[in-house]
């Protein structure tokens, strides 16, 4: 509304920003940011940007010890990555388990194909892959899109989990491995090659 | 999933990922160590990698035999559907090996047309799979850079809490009890339903789970009283089945005076633990 | 250590106290900072009150939305005063005011299997249950328990706040639903046949 004043306007929204992603335990898109500090979602990306230039010491200001990130669909603080074996110690983090080779294989073929069922999947690594997907359910890194109305097959897609997991904002940021899939698609979107 | 490491593993041999070492003629030359590979595709690859070859024709006559080869370690007691994959592919493999050792006449017939799309599909499918198992390393060196990253994740000041609207809550007791019965059922992952297809397919170890239940309430019963109010004829022959393996794990006894006479059961075991029921059955599971 | 070169120490052990405040919960002694951040005391101090005054704005940036205060005998970023409305009301649109299904489950399932961690909750319910677990800890229904010194898997288990909300006066009086606690699996006294 006051925005004929457009240098304090500016700053003032981000200080409002800087407030509410304090207190955030997930990543807020822009337009979830714009309705909790009460300004267009063209003023909310300004002030975003600005903070992220503010905190990586292109402002006035030192390069922070932290730093704001677009990870998941939305912006959240984090630890600069310099910092963040003493935090570790700090904190004592223990490593969460890692992902095998197979549930790992498992992952890309659905972070690519999907929506996709199971034997969609299974059919591609040509192994049985069930016990691989629950593991990927419960680590919330897969999710249950929908079920196919005649066959009844669940289908299966990626979550913001995995997006925030991978350090990415969108699937757009996963890397370009259609030259490859182009040249294997014709013959097996038939599916009953077995 | 993998083969199991032990049986007829040759561990001085080495890893299939390394350069080739001139292994040719001499049958057994090549032997792999059983439990390294995940699936067909994956045994396909290491074979072309280890000859440094391109997917070619003319590698193909090699790669076959070293596939087929390993399908021979394969036992027969494997794992029927694991075994049955690399099958598919090593018949695959065979028809294209055979294929090039016959001359090729100029009449170009069914037969060939349907090996040249054998041959292409199972090209696509390799070099798929080789695609998703590259791009496999850049999703695990991501997730293990993200994993040591620290976000900004603390508890809400007590303050902002309060400002959080009351809770509504309407359960009573026995209805979380009941939300509990829900949350702890098992969670299968549901398989594609068949039920338009086939009768529903009943278990016997589930309806074992029935007859163990009535028979410890009652002590004894007799098959009428066990299979009342059950109109499912496959849910009566579930429960007989289920009467006879729970006779063979010494669990019940039973006693017929005359042929076709009545059936009484007796609830005879002293020990009894649901590991038995988990594997109850199973013979029929195929 | 190398304490010579005054100026860049200070700006360094500055950075790394942001890193660590950035992810503490509860405030900070002068003492556990110095070790998180592997610095003498007196460094500390110095640097601490330096981000005081950057973020009160007297220094080259502006004033934060956020400032570091001394509560308790210790240190900790809070959000500014001015700015507790705006992120009332932000909290109190993220937070609807009856629990989802998913909530009600993973809050069932602790009651009946504590103390539990997160990740056997997650087992039982075949999906990811971080996000309804911060819920639950944040309406004060469950609370930490202890940590396993093993595995540093948090144990969780639920508050008196439950059992006011379930007319009880404690877990004794929910109902018995045992047989599907001994084994996890088998719920076969309950006689009903598909």
């Amino acid at each position: 509304m006051t925005a004929d004043h457009s240098a304090p306007a500016f700053a003032d929204v981000a200080r409002r920003l800087e407030a509410i992603l304090l207190v955030v335990d997930e990543p807020q898109s822009l337009v979830s940011l714009a309705t909790a500090v009460a300004a267009p979602v063209p003023a909310v990306r300004q002030a975003v940007e600005g903070l992220v230039d503010d905190y990586d010491g292109r402002g006035t200001g030192p390069r922070r010890g932290f730093e704001l990130r677009e990870v998941g669909g939305g912006w959240r603080l984090y630890v600069r990555e310099e910092h963040d074996e003493l935090v570790s110690e700090f904190v004592n983090a223990q490593a969460p388990s890692r992902l095998s080779q197979a549930a790992l294989e498992t992952l890309a073929v659905i972070a690519y194909k999907q929506p996709v069922t199971r034997s969609q999947v299974a059919s591609i690594r040509a192994v049985n892959v069930d016990s691989v997907v629950r593991t990927l359910l419960a680590r919330g890194l897969i999710t249950e899109l929908f079920t196919d109305a005649e066959t009844g097959a669940i289908n299966y897609g990626t979550t913001d989990a995995l997006l925030v997991n991978l350090g990415i904002n969108s699937l757009d940021e996963l890397p370009h491995i259609s030259p490859l899939l182009e040249d294997g698609a014709d013959g097996f979107e038939s599916e009953n090659v077995r | 999933m993998a083969p199991s490491p032990e049986r007829d593993a040759t561990p001085d041999i080495p890893p299939v990922n390394e350069p080739a070492s001139e292994t040719a003629a001499d049958g057994a030359g090549f032997r792999v160590s059983l439990g390294v590979f995940d699936g067909p595709f994956d045994l396909l690859l290491s074979l072309i990698t280890k000859h440094q070859l391109d997917i070619t024709e003319v590698s193909l006559s090699r790669v076959t035999d070293e596939f087929i080869a390993y399908l021979r370690q394969v036992g027969p007691d494997e794992e029927l559907d694991e075994a049955s994959e690399f099958l598919v592919v090593a018949v695959t493999l065979l028809d294209m090996k055979v294929a090039g050792l016959l001359p090729q006449g100029e009449l170009v017939d069914a037969e060939s047309v349907a090996l040249l799309e054998a041959r292409d599909l199972l090209f696509a499918r390799l070099l798929q799979y080789r695609a998703f198992k590259e791009v496999s390393g850049w999703f695990a060196g991501r997730l293990q850079t993200e994993d040591r990253r620290h976000v900004r994740a603390v508890r809400l000041d007590e303050k902002y809490r309060r400002a959080v609207p009351e809770l509504v809550w309407t359960l009573s007791a026995e209805d979380f009890a009941a939300l509990a019965l829900l949350a702890f059922a098992p969670k299968e992952i549901p398989h594609v339903g068949l039920d338009h297809l086939h009768a529903p397919l009943i278990s016997i170890r589930e309806q074992a789970a029935v007859v163990v239940a009535l028979l410890r309430r009652a002590g004894t019963l007799n098959f009428r009283e066990l299979i009342a109010g059950v109109h499912q004829p496959g849910v009566v022959v579930a429960r007989f089945l289920s009467v006879l393996e729970l006779y063979r794990h010494a669990a019940i006894s039973f006693e017929q005076l005359e042929p076709l006479g009545e059936l009484t059961l007796r609830w005879t075991a002293e020990r009894w633990t649901e590991e038995n029921l988990a594997t109850l059955g199973a013979d029929y599971d195929r």
